[in-house]
C-alpha cells in the first residue's frame, strides 16, 4: 500500500480527527436513522464464535456506538451503530475459558477488512482477470437459480460441486441437505493442514474419528511427536492453558515436556528436552519407546487395540530396538532407553502425535504407534491422558461415530474432482461452488487446480475475499463477516464435556453482503421441489432453532430454555462426559476391523543426490495456514521463533547454510522437482542441518493489499505426494535443493541481534 | 609598524568595499542554507519520520550536531577570554574572530534542540512562563537546563562580543559617509572615546572575561550530561563532563584556525593574522589533542577493564564492529594526523600544516560526537532490541546547511564590523590600555589620534 | 491505601504464543506501521515478547520472556522528560501524558528497558479499519512518544464502577488486557498493596526476578524464571 | 544630518508599521474563520489524526473551536421551559462517558403530533420521509490533541450542575460554546473540590 501517499496528507500539528469524527468533513454527510438504540461511550459484551480455525472457542465482542460510512438505498451516509472493538475469549466458554490466541483476537480486522467484498459481483474481463462489475442481491441469485436449474432440467444435477473449507455444525448439515436434496454429490472441503490421518489411526485405535483431548492440566509427562499443540495444532488454546497448570499448576509438581521434531517450533520452544529425529521415523521412534517398555517391563503390557494393529507388537517389537532404532531414527539408543523409562516412571505420561509426521507416506502407522504407545502408558481415557469429546444429541450433522468423509484425506477428494474435469469425464462438474476455500493457493502444483477450476462453465463463490480461487468465479455472492452471521459450533476436542455452541451476529451488516446459509435456503425455495421441501426454514437462524429443538426434545427441557440459555451464554452442554469424571465415552465398538499396518521408511519426492534437503512446511503462527495472511495485525506481529514480520523466509541450520554460502537474509531459490522459489534465508540453529523449513501462509497473488504479492508460497513446490490409505496431502514429503541468488529483504523486529553475535564471535 | 592610516584602510576595506566574489561566495552559501531551511520545512510539514532515526536510535545527526557546534562555540570566547586575563599581546588580531564564531556557533548548536523535536512547535514549554495548564517544565531534566545554560552563555557571549566592536563602529562611524554612517552612528551608541568611556569599556570586558570563562565550563558540561544522567551503556559516567569540555576547546581551536586561515585569504589580511598567531594557536591545539587522546584513553580503559556486559557491547561494536571504521577514522582525525603535524615546530610554523591539521580535527571531532551517541543508543542492554541506524538526506541536508550557515553569517558579520579589533591592534601597537585612557583624557584622543577629529563633520 | 499495580510473568508457563501482543495493540489502538516502516525499525508493540537462543544444534534452547514497559518506581525515563509528559502517579504508574509530549525522546534513550515507541508519522488505517479503534483510549498522532499504561482507561473505568456502587476495588475485579488473553495465565496483573493479590503473593515466589534489577530502576514487573525438571530418580 | 536623521527614524516608523498591520492581518482572518466547512464527501480513504489543512492545524494550535451550525435551529428554551429534562435527550449522560445526540426517532415520538407546523419542525419531517436522522454538530467537544478522556458521569454524581461547564440552556436557544473548557478551568473546578488533578486522571 502507498504509505507515502497517506502521509501527505499529515500536516503540521497533525491532531484533528476524533473518534466520533467531530467537525470533520463526514459529519457532512447525510446520517440514516439507526437500526439500534445504544448507550454511547458504555461497552456491551455479546457472545460469538471464533471460526478462524477448527478449535471453535467462544468469543465476547466488545460491541459499542460509533459512526460507519455505509451506502443506504444507492446513498453514502454515516449511521449510527453497534461496532464491535474487540474479541476476548468467552470466560464460561469450556474450550478457551475466556482465553483467545493472537490469531482469533485477529479475527477483528477480518470484518473491517479494506479488500472485503461489499456487494455482489458478476465478472466482466477474462477469467482471472479480477474485473467484476456490481449487480444486484435479487439478479445474482436468479443467476445462480438459472444455471442450477437448467443443470436440473438437463438431469445433470450430478454435475455441480461444492468445494469450501471444513464446514462445522448446521452448516455442514445444511450444504449437505442441499446438494442431496439437488442430487449433487457430497460437497468437497479442503484445506492444507488435513488431520485425516490421525482422525483415521483414531478411528482405527479407538473408533472415532475425531481428534483427541489433551488433559495436560494432570499431565506429568507429555511427548509430543511434532504436534505444535501450543500454536497451531488440534485445540491450541484449550492445550495452552493446560500447559500453564502442567508447568506450574500444581504446587511441588512440574510436568516435563519433550518435543519430537527435525524443527523447533513455537510448542517445541517450550520442551525440556528436544529430539531432532529425523524426518518421518517419528513412529519409528515411539515404537522403539514401545520396545524398551515392553523389553524392560516397565509398563503390564495390556495390548490395547491400537498395538494389536502394529505387526510386530505381540513380539515386543524385535525391529525396533533402540541400537536399530538409532540407524531410522539419528536418537542416540541410550537417550532412546532413558526417554521410555522417563516416561514409563512419570505416571500420567501421554504422547501426541499430529503434524509434520503425518504428513507423510507413513503418517498412519506412526499415529497408530502413538495411538499404541499412549495405550501401553494407560494414558487413553484417563485423567492426564487422550480423551475423545462426546458430541451433543443433534438430530442432523456431528452425529458419532464421525461420518466417514471425516477419516477421508482432503485432498485425495479435491484431487478426484479436479481429475474429473481435467479428464472431461461425464458428469464432470458443469457449476462450482466456491466457499472461503482456496485451493490454488493450497494445492500443489501438480493438482493443476486452476487448470481444472477454469474448465468449469460456471463458477460462483460465496467469499468475502477476491483470492487466488475466487478471482476465477463468474459470480461472487459475499458472505457476511463471521461476526455479522450467525454462528454455531460443535467443538471436536480441547474439552471433556459435549457442548454446542451457537451465537447471533454480534453486528449488523456493514455491506450489502448476505449470509451463505441464508442465500443457500433462499436458492432452494426458488428451485422449489425436492430441494424446497427438504429445507423448510426460511433463515439459518430458523434452521439453527430447530436443530436446538430436537436437542430440546431429547434433553427433556422446556421448548426454547436450551435454545435461549445458548444464545445467551454462546454455548450449551449436554453435560455428557464431564470433566469431574475425566472420563469421555470411550468404546472401541465402533472400530472398524482393519488388517495389521507395517512401520514404513518415509518416501520423499526427489532423489536425495541431487536435492539433499527435506523441506518442511509448517503452520505460521500468525498467518494459520495462509488464509489470514489478509489481517495487518497478523503480518505485523513477529513470528515467536524469527521474530520475522511482513514476509517469509527459509530457516537453515548455520552449518548448512555456511557450506553453501548463505548469509542471513540472503535471497535464496528453493527448487524441488516441481517447482522453484525464493526467500531470504534465515539462519537458526534450531534445525536439523539437512532440512530446510518454510512457514505456510505469504506469496498469495490475489489476497487484498496486506497479503498480495508478499513473499512466497511452500506449497507451490510440494509434491502432490498423498498419504496412500486416506488420500491425505503428504506435504512433508519433499526433497529440494537451496541456492543463494543475491539480496534477500528480511524484516526481523530483533533486527539488530545478529550482529552482536558475530561481534561475540570475534572477540 | 604599519601606521594608523594604513592599518583603518586595510581594516575598514571588507566594511565599506565590496566585490563580486563577496557576492558569488554569498549566492553559493545562501542556497545551500536555503536548501537545508526546506529539508526542515519538510520533516516540519511529514514528521520526524523523514530522519533516519528509529527505535532504538532516537537520537542522531540532529544531536551530533548540537553538540558538535556547542562545542566549536568554545573557541572563542574562552580562548580570547584566557588570552585578554593573560594579557596575551599575540591576541590583539584574533579575539574578535574567535568571538564571532562562539556567538554564531552557538545560535547554530541552540536551534538543534528544538529542530530534533517530534513537536518542534511546543518548543516553548521548555521555557518557564505561567500558562492557563498551571504546568512549568521539568527542572529535574537536564535538557531543562540545557535551556538555561546556553541562554546564559549566549547572552554572555554576545555581550562579550559587542562591547569591544563599540570603539571600532564608532570608527567606522567617523570614516563613513551616507546610509552607512547613519547605520554605524546608531550601533556606536554614541560613542566619544571619553576617558570615562573607556574605563567602563575595560572594567566591562574584564568582568565579562572573569565571567564567562565559568559559563563556558559549565554549558559544556551541562551538554555532557544530556547524556551522562541517561543509564545508557558508555553515556553513564563521571568523566563525561571534563571529555567534553575539553573535546570542546579542542574542536573550537580547530574551528577558530580555519576561520582564520579562511580570513586571511579572503580579507587579505597577511599582515594582520601572522603566522605567529597560527602557530601560538598550534600549540594550543597541541595541548588539547594529547588531552582528548588521554580522555578517550581513559574512557576506553576503565570500560574495558571494568567488563560489563552492556558496555562491552557498545565498546566491540566501535572497536570491531559495524562502528569500527568510523572509530579509527575519528582516532587518525584528532590524534595520528593532527600530532605529528603539530609536533613538528617546522610543519606548525606553516599555515597550511595548521590548517590541515585543524580541518581534520574538526572531522574527528563531529565523529567523536556521533561516536559517542549512536553506538550506545543502538546496543542498550537487551540484546533483542539492539538497532541500525542509517542518515537520511534531509539529515545530511541540514548537517551540511549548518557548515554553510555559519560561513555566511561570519561573511555578513565581517562586512558590517571590522573583524579584526581595530584600536585594540592599534593598542598594542602603542601603550597599555590604562595609561591610554590616562593619557586620552588630557588630549581627548582616543588611541585614532588626532585624525579622528578633523574627520568628524560636527567639529 | 492507595494501589500500586503491578505485574508477574511466570516464565515457566509463557508458550511465547504473543495473543498479549495482539490484545494490547486491539486494546491500545497500537498502529500498523506497515512493510516499509518496519523494515526501518519503527514497529509498535507496547508488549513484545523477546526471545533468546542458547546453545547450537542439537541442544539449541530458546527462551521467551515477554517485556513491556516495567511501570519502574525509580524511572529513568521520568526525571529527564522536561515537560513532565512522562512522570509518576499516585499509583505507581507511569505516566505518558500524550499531549504535554513535545518529542524529545529523551526518555526513549533513557529507558534501559526500550519499552517506549515513538510516532515517527502520523498513523493511518485502511478505512474502515479505523472502525476498531478503541474510544477509550487515545490515537496518538506524530511526534508523540507512547508505551505500555498497564490499560489506564481499565484502571480508570474500575475505579469509577467502583466508586458509582461505594466499595473499593479487590483483586481481579478487572485486569490488563494482555494478562486477560494470556491463555497459560503466565501474565498476572494486580495490587502490589494488596498482600492478598495473586501477583503479589507470585512477587514473593523464589523464583521472581527483577528485569535489570542491578540498575535500581525498582520494576513493578517480576518475573518468575523457568524451573528446571528433575526427575525424583536423581 | 538632521534629514538623514529623520531618513532613520521614518525607515524605522514605517517597518513597525507594516510589521503590525500583518500580524493584525493573521488576527484578522483567524476572527473571520468560524463556520464549518460546506457539505462534502470525506474523500480520504484513509483515517488518520493528521490535519487536512495547515489552517486547520494553525486553528487548533491556537484552540479555536469551529463553531457549529446546526441543520435545525432546535430551542434547549423551549424545551426546557416544558418541564424536560438535559437526560431526556441527551442520554447516557448520567451512566457514562457521553452525552447522547438523540437521533431524530426521539425527536419524532413527540412531534409527530406536536407544532408540526413550524418550519423548523417540517424541516425535520422531512429528514424524516427521507429515512435520514439528523446531522447534529457537536458544539462541545475537546480536539483529539488534547487527549482528553473526560466522563460526565462522576461529574453528574458529584452533583456538578450540568450549566456549569454548558451555560444555562434554560435561557439559550440553539447551544453554542459559551464555556471555555481550557485545562485551567477543569483544574480550578478540581482544586476547588479537592479531587484528583493527577495527569492520567483526564489524559489517557
Amino acid at each position: 500500500m502507498e504509505r507515502r501517499d497517506f502521509f501527505k496528507i499529515s500536516a503540521i500539528t497533525g491532531a484533528a480527527a476524533t473518534l466520533d469524527a467531530c467537525g470533520k468533513p463526514e459529519q457532512q454527510l447525510i446520517r440514516f436513522i439507526p437500526d439500534e438504540d445504544l448507550v454511547p461511550g458504555i461497552a456491551t459484551w455479546k457472545p460469538s464464535v471464533c471460526t478462524l480455525c477448527p478449535a471453535g472457542c467462544g468469543l465476547t465482542v466488545r460491541v459499542m456506538q460509533g459512526d460507519a460510512e455505509v451506502v443506504r438505498n444507492g446513498k453514502l451516509g454515516l449511521i449510527r451503530m453497534g461496532l464491535a472493538k474487540k474479541l476476548e475469549g468467552n470466560p464460561q466458554h469450556p474450550v478457551n475459558r475466556g482465553k483467545l490466541c493472537a490469531r482469533g483476537q485477529a479475527g477483528l480486522q477480518i470484518t473491517y477488512n479494506p479488500d472485503r467484498v461489499r456487494h455482489p459481483l458478476k465478472r466482466l474481463g477474462a477469467r482471472g482477470s479480477g474485473e467484476f462489475q456490481e449487480i444486484s442481491w435479487d439478479d445474482a441469485v436468479k443467476e445462480l437459480v438459472s444455471q442450477l436449474s437448467t443443470l436440473g432440467q438437463k438431469n445433470e444435477a450430478g454435475s455441480v460441486a461444492f468445494l469450501t473449507r471444513p464446514l462445522h455444525g448446521q452448516r455442514r448439515t445444511l450444504v449437505e441437505v442441499f446438494l442431496k436434496a439437488f442430487g449433487a454429490p457430497a460437497p468437497v472441503s479442503y484445506e492444507l493442514f488435513d488431520e485425516a490421518v490421525l482422525r483415521r489411526a483414531n478411528l482405527l485405535s479407538f473408533g472415532h474419528a475425531q481428534l483427541p483431548t489433551l488433559d495436560l492440566a494432570r499431565a506429568r509427562y507429555v511427548l509430543s511427536f511434532g504436534a505444535d499443540f501450543l500454536g497451531t495444532w488440534n485445540s491450541p488454546v484449550a492445550q495452552a492453558i493446560g500447559y500453564g497448570e502442567f508447568r506450574q499448576g500444581r504446587p511441588g509438581l512440574r510436568g516435563k515436556f519433550v518435543q519430537v521434531e527435525p524443527r523447533l517450533s513455537q510448542t517445541g520452544a517450550n520442551a525440556d528436552e528436544w529430539i531432532p529425529a529425523r524426518m518421518g521415523s517419528e513412529g519409528m521412534l515411539a515404537l522403539s519407546l514401545a520396545h524398551v517398555i515392553l523389553n524392560q517391563k516397565l509398563r503390564p503390557s495390556s495390548p490395547g487395540h491400537a498395538a494389536s494393529l502394529i505387526s510386530g507388537w505381540a513380539q515386543g517389537l524385535p525391529d525396533y530396538a533402540p541400537e536399530k532404532a538409532e540407524k531410522l531414527t539419528d536418537v542416540p539408543a541410550a537417550k532412546i532407553v532413558e526417554l521410555a523409562q522417563e516416561a514409563a516412571s512419570h505416571e500420567p505420561a501421554v504422547g501426541v502425535v499430529g503434524g509434520a509426521p503425518l504428513a507423510q507416506a507413513n503418517g498412519l502407522a506412526t499415529a497408530i504407534a502413538v495411538n499404541a504407545l499412549n495405550e501401553l502408558l494407560g494414558s487413553v481415557d484417563s485423567p492426564g491422558g487422550i480423551f475423545f469429546t462426546a458430541a451433543p444429541p443433534f438430530a442432523a450433522g456431528t452425529k458419532l461415530p464421525e461420518p466417514p468423509e471425516r477419516s477421508q484425506g482432503r485432498f485425495g477428494a479435491l484431487n478426484a474432482v479436479l481429475q474429473e474435469i481435467l479428464l472431461d469425464r461425464p458428469h464432470s462438474p458443469k457449476v462450482l461452488l466456491l466457499h472461503d476455500v482456496n485451493p490454488v493457493f493450497a494445492a500443489p502444483p501438480d493438482a493443476h487446480v486452476q487448470a481444472a477450476v477454469e474448465k468449469v462453465p460456471f463458477i460462483a463463490s460465496f467469499g468475502s475475499f477476491v483470492d487466488e480461487t475466487s478471482v476465477l468465479a463468474d459470480l461472487i455472492l459475499p458472505d457476511h463477516s463471521p461476526l455479522e452471521s450467525w454462528l454455531d459450533d460443535v467443538p471436536e476436542s480441547g474439552l471433556l464435556a459435549a457442548v454446542a455452541t451457537v451465537a447471533p451476529p454480534a453486528l449488523y451488516a456493514l455491506y450489502n453482503t448476505r449470509a451463505m446459509p441464508d442465500v443457500l435456503l433462499d436458492v432452494a425455495h426458488q428451485l422449489g421441489g425436492n430441494v424446497s421441501a427438504s429445507l423448510p426454514w426460511k433463515t439459518y437462524d430458523e434452521m439453527l432453532q430447530a436443530a436446538f429443538a430436537d436437542v430440546e426434545k431429547k434433553a427433556g427441557a422446556k421448548s426454547g430454555d436450551i435454545w435461549k440459555k445458548a444464545q445467551a451464554d454462546g454455548w450449551w452442554s449436554s453435560g455428557e462426559g464431564s470433566a469431574a469424571s475425566g472420563k469421555s465415552r470411550l468404546s472401541t465398538s465402533g472400530t472398524p476391523s482393519h488388517g495389521a499396518v507395517t512401520m514404513s521408511e518415509p518416501q520423499f519426492d526427489g532423489a536425495l543426490e541431487e536435492y539433499p534437503f527435506s523441506f518442511l512446511p509448517f503452520a505460521s503462527t500468525m498467518l494459520y495456514d495462509g488464509s489470514l495472511a489478509h489481517l495487518p495485525w497478523m503480518q505485523e506481529t513477529p513470528d515467536p521463533l524469527s521474530t520475522a514480520m511482513w514476509g517469509s523466509w527459509v530457516e537453515i541450520n548455520p552449518r548448512s547454510a555456511e557450506r553453501l554460502g548463505i548469509r542471513q537474509g540472503d535471497l535464496v531459490e528453493v527448487t524441488s522437482q516441481h517447482g522453484k522459489l525464493q526467500a531470504p534465508a534465515l539462519l537458526s540453529p534450531g534445525i536439523a542441518p539437512g532440512v530446510v523449513a518454510m512457514p505456510v501462509g505469504q506469496g498469495h497473488g490475489n489476497f487484498g493489499r496486506y497479503a498480495g504479492h508478499r513473499g512466497a508460497n511452500p506449497v507451490s513446490i510440494l509434491a502432490a505426494a498423498v498419504e496412500p490409505e486416506t488420500g491425505a496431502l503428504a506435504w512433508a514429503a519433499t526433497r529440494v535443493k537451496i541456492s543463494r541468488v543475491g539480496e534477500g529483504k528480511l524484516i526481523l523486529f530483533a533486527g539488530g541481534m545478529r550482529e552482536n553475535a558475530a561481534e561475540d564471535e570475534n572477540r | 609598524m604599519k601606521s594608523v592610516d594604513q592599518i583603518n584602510h586595510d581594516l575598514l576595506r571588507p566594511v565599506v568595499h565590496t566585490s563580486g566574489r563577496f557576492w558569488l561566495v554569498f549566492v553559493i552559501l545562501g542556497s545551500v542554507v536555503l536548501a537545508a531551511v526546506g529539508a526542515f520545512a519538510y520533516q516540519f510539514w511529514e514528521g520526524i519520520g523523514v530522519w533516519g532515526i528509529n527505535r532504538p536510535v532516537f537520537w542522531a545527526f540532529a544531536i551530533t550536531n548540537f553538540v558538535f557546534w556547542i562545542g566549536i562555540s568554545h573557541a572563542g570566547t574562552l580562548i580570547s577570554a584566557i588570552l585578554r586575563l593573560a594579557n596575551a599581546t599575540w591576541r590583539r588580531p584574533v579575539t574578535r574572530c574567535a568571538e564571532v564564531i562562539t556567538v554564531f556557533a552557538l545560535m547554530i548548536g541552540g536551534m538543534f534542540p528544538i529542530i530534533h523535536l517530534g513537536r518542534p512547535w511546543l518548543f516553548f514549554w521548555l521555557v518557564p512562563y505561567p500558562s492557563e495548564r498551571q504546568i512549568w517544565p521539568q527542572f529535574r531534566s537536564p535538557l531543562a537546563w540545557d535551556f538555561f545554560a546556553i541562554g546564559t552563555y549566549l547572552t554572555g557571549s554576545i555581550i562579550f562580543l559587542l562591547l569591544p566592536i563599540i570603539p571600532d563602529w564608532a570608527l567606522v562611524r567617523d570614516k563613513t559617509s551616507g546610509w552607512r554612517h547613519g547605520l554605524y552612528r546608531v550601533v556606536s551608541l554614541g560613542w566619544r572615546g571619553t576617558p570615562r568611556q573607556w574605563h567602563r569599556l575595560e572594567t566591562a570586558m574584564h568582568i565579562m572575561a572573569v565571567a564567562i570563562i565559568p559559563v563556558a565550563v559549565s554549558v559544556h558540561t551541562i551538554v555532557s550530561w544530556d547524556f551522562a544522567m541517561a543509564p545508557v551503556p558508555m553515556w553513564h559516567s563521571t568523566i563525561f563532563g571534563p571529555y567534553f569540555v575539553a573535546g570542546a576547546i579542542f574542536s573550537g581551536i580547530a574551528g577558530l584556525i580555519l576561520a582564520m586561515a579562511f580570513l586571511r585569504k579572503l580579507l587579505h589580511l597577511e599582515e594582520y593574522l601572522l603566522p605567529i598567531h597560527f602557530d601560538n594557536l598550534g600549540k594550543l591545539l597541541l595541548m588539547m589533542s594529547l588531552l582528548w587522546f588521554y580522555f578517550v584513553f581513559a574512557e576506553r580503559l576503565t570500560t574495558w577493564y571494568g567488563n560489563e556486559p552492556a558496555e562491552m557491547a557498545v565498546f566491540w561494536v566501535t572497536q570491531r564492529g559495524s562502528f569500527a571504521p568510523l572509530f579509527w577514522t575519528m582516532v587518525f582525525c584528532n590524534f595520528l594526523i593532527p600530532f605529528p603535524l603539530l609536533a613538528i615546530s617546522r610543519i606548525r610554523r606553516t599555515i597550511t600544516g595548521v590548517v590541515i591539521a585543524s580541518s581534520t580535527v574538526v572531522v574527528g571531532m563531529w565523529l567523536e560526537r556521533f561516536l559517542i551517541i549512536v553506538p550506545s543508543l543502538s546496543h542498550k542492554y537487551l540484546p533483542y532490541t539492539y538497532g541500525h541506524y542509517r542518515p537520511t538526506w534531509v539529515e545530511i541536508t541540514i548537517l551540511v546547511g549548518t557548515f554553510a550557515a555559519i560561513g555566511l553569517l561570519y561573511m555578513l558579520f565581517a562586512k558590517f564590523v571590522p573583524i579584526i579589533s581595530i584600536w585594540e591592534l592599534k593598542a598594542g601597537g602603542h601603550q597599555k590600555p590604562a595609561a591610554r585612557a590616562a593619557e586620552a583624557v588630557s588630549a581627548r584622543t582616543s588611541p585614532m589620534g588626532a585624525k579622528e577629529l578633523e574627520l568628524r563633520p560636527e567639529s | 491505601m492507595a494501589h500500586k499495580w503491578g505485574m508477574a510473568v511466570d516464565l515457566d508457563r509463557c508458550t511465547g504464543c504473543e495473543a498479549c501482543v495482539v490484545a494490547c495493540r486491539a486494546e491500545n489502538n497500537v498502529p500498523t506501521a506497515g512493510e516499509d516502516q518496519a523494515a526501518r525499525e519503527r514497529v509498535i508493540h507496547w508488549i513484545r515478547v523477546e526471545r533468546y537462543w542458547e546453545g547450537e544444534f542439537p541442544d539449541a534452547r530458546l527462551k521467551f520472556r515477554p517485556v513491556l514497559c516495567q511501570q519502574c518506581d525509580a524511572a529513568p525515563c521520568e526525571a529527564v522528560c522536561p515537560t513532565y509528559a512522562s512522570y509518576h502517579n499516585q499509583e505507581g504508574l507511569n505516566g505518558q501524558i500524550y499531549n504535554r509530549c513535545i518529542g524529545t525522546r529523551y526518555c526513549a534513550n533513557a529507558c534501559p528497558y526500550t519499552v517506549r515507541f515513538f510516532n515517527f508519522y502520523n498513523p493511518v488505517w485502511d478505512k474502515p479499519l479505523h472502525l476498531q479503534l478503541n474510544p477509550d483510549v487515545s490515537v496518538r498522532e506524530v511526534g508523540i512518544m507512547e508505551k505500555c499504561t498497564f490499560c489506564v482507561q481499565r484502571i480508570k473505568a474500575a475505579e469509577i464502577e467502583a466508586a458509582t456502587d461505594k466499595r473499593g476495588l479487590k483483586d481481579g475485579d478487572f485486569t490488563t488486557a494482555c494478562a486477560q488473553s494470556c491463555p497459560p495465565k503466565a501474565l498476572v496483573f494486580g495490587d502490589l498493596n494488596d498482600p492478598t493479590s495473586e501477583v503479589s503473593r507470585l512477587a514473593r515466589s523464589r523464583r521472581a526476578t527483577l528485569l535489570l534489577g542491578e540498575l535500581g530502576t525498582l520494576p513493578k514487573v517480576s518475573y518468575l524464571e523457568q524451573d528446571s525438571w528433575h526427575s525424583e530418580n536423581d | 544630518m538632521r534629514a538623514r536623521k529623520f531618513r532613520h527614524s521614518a525607515l524605522i516608523l514605517a517597518s513597525t508599521g507594516l510589521a503590525s498591520l500583518a500580524v493584525l492581518g493573521a488576527l484578522a482572518s483567524r476572527g473571520s474563520e468560524g463556520a464549518v466547512s460546506p457539505p462534502q464527501v470525506d474523500a480520504s480513504q484513509v483515517f488518520t489524526p493528521a490535519h487536512r489543512t495547515a489552517l486547520d492545524a494553525v486553528r487548533e494550535f491556537f484552540l479555536r473551536h469551529p463553531v457549529p451550525v446546526q441543520p435545525i435551529a432546535y430551542t434547549h428554551k423551549v424545551h426546557l421551559a416544558n418541564g424536560m429534562q438535559c437526560v431526556n435527550c441527551h442520554t447516557g449522560v448520567d451512566t457514562g462517558p457521553d452525552a447522547q445526540l438523540p437521533s431524530i426517532k426521539l425527536c419524532m415520538m413527540c412531534h409527530q403530533a406536536i407544532a408540526t407546523d413550524k418550519p423548523e419542525i417540517k424541516k425535520m419531517a422531512a429528514y424524516y420521509e427521507r429515512g435520514e436522522d439528523v446531522t447534529w454538530q457537536r458544539v462541545y467537544n475537546y480536539y483529539p490533541s488534547a487527549h482528553v478522556k473526560f466522563n460526565h458521569a462522576p461529574h453528574i454524581r458529584a452533583g456538578v450542575d450540568c450549566k456549569v461547564c454548558h451555560g444555562d440552556m434554560t435561557q439559550a436557544t440553539v447551544a453554542e460554546r459559551v464555556v471555555n473548557m481550557n485545562m485551567g478551568f477543569c483544574l480550578d473546578c478540581h482544586k476547588q473540590r479537592k479531587v484528583s488533578i493527577d495527569c492520567t486522571t483526564c489524559h489517557f
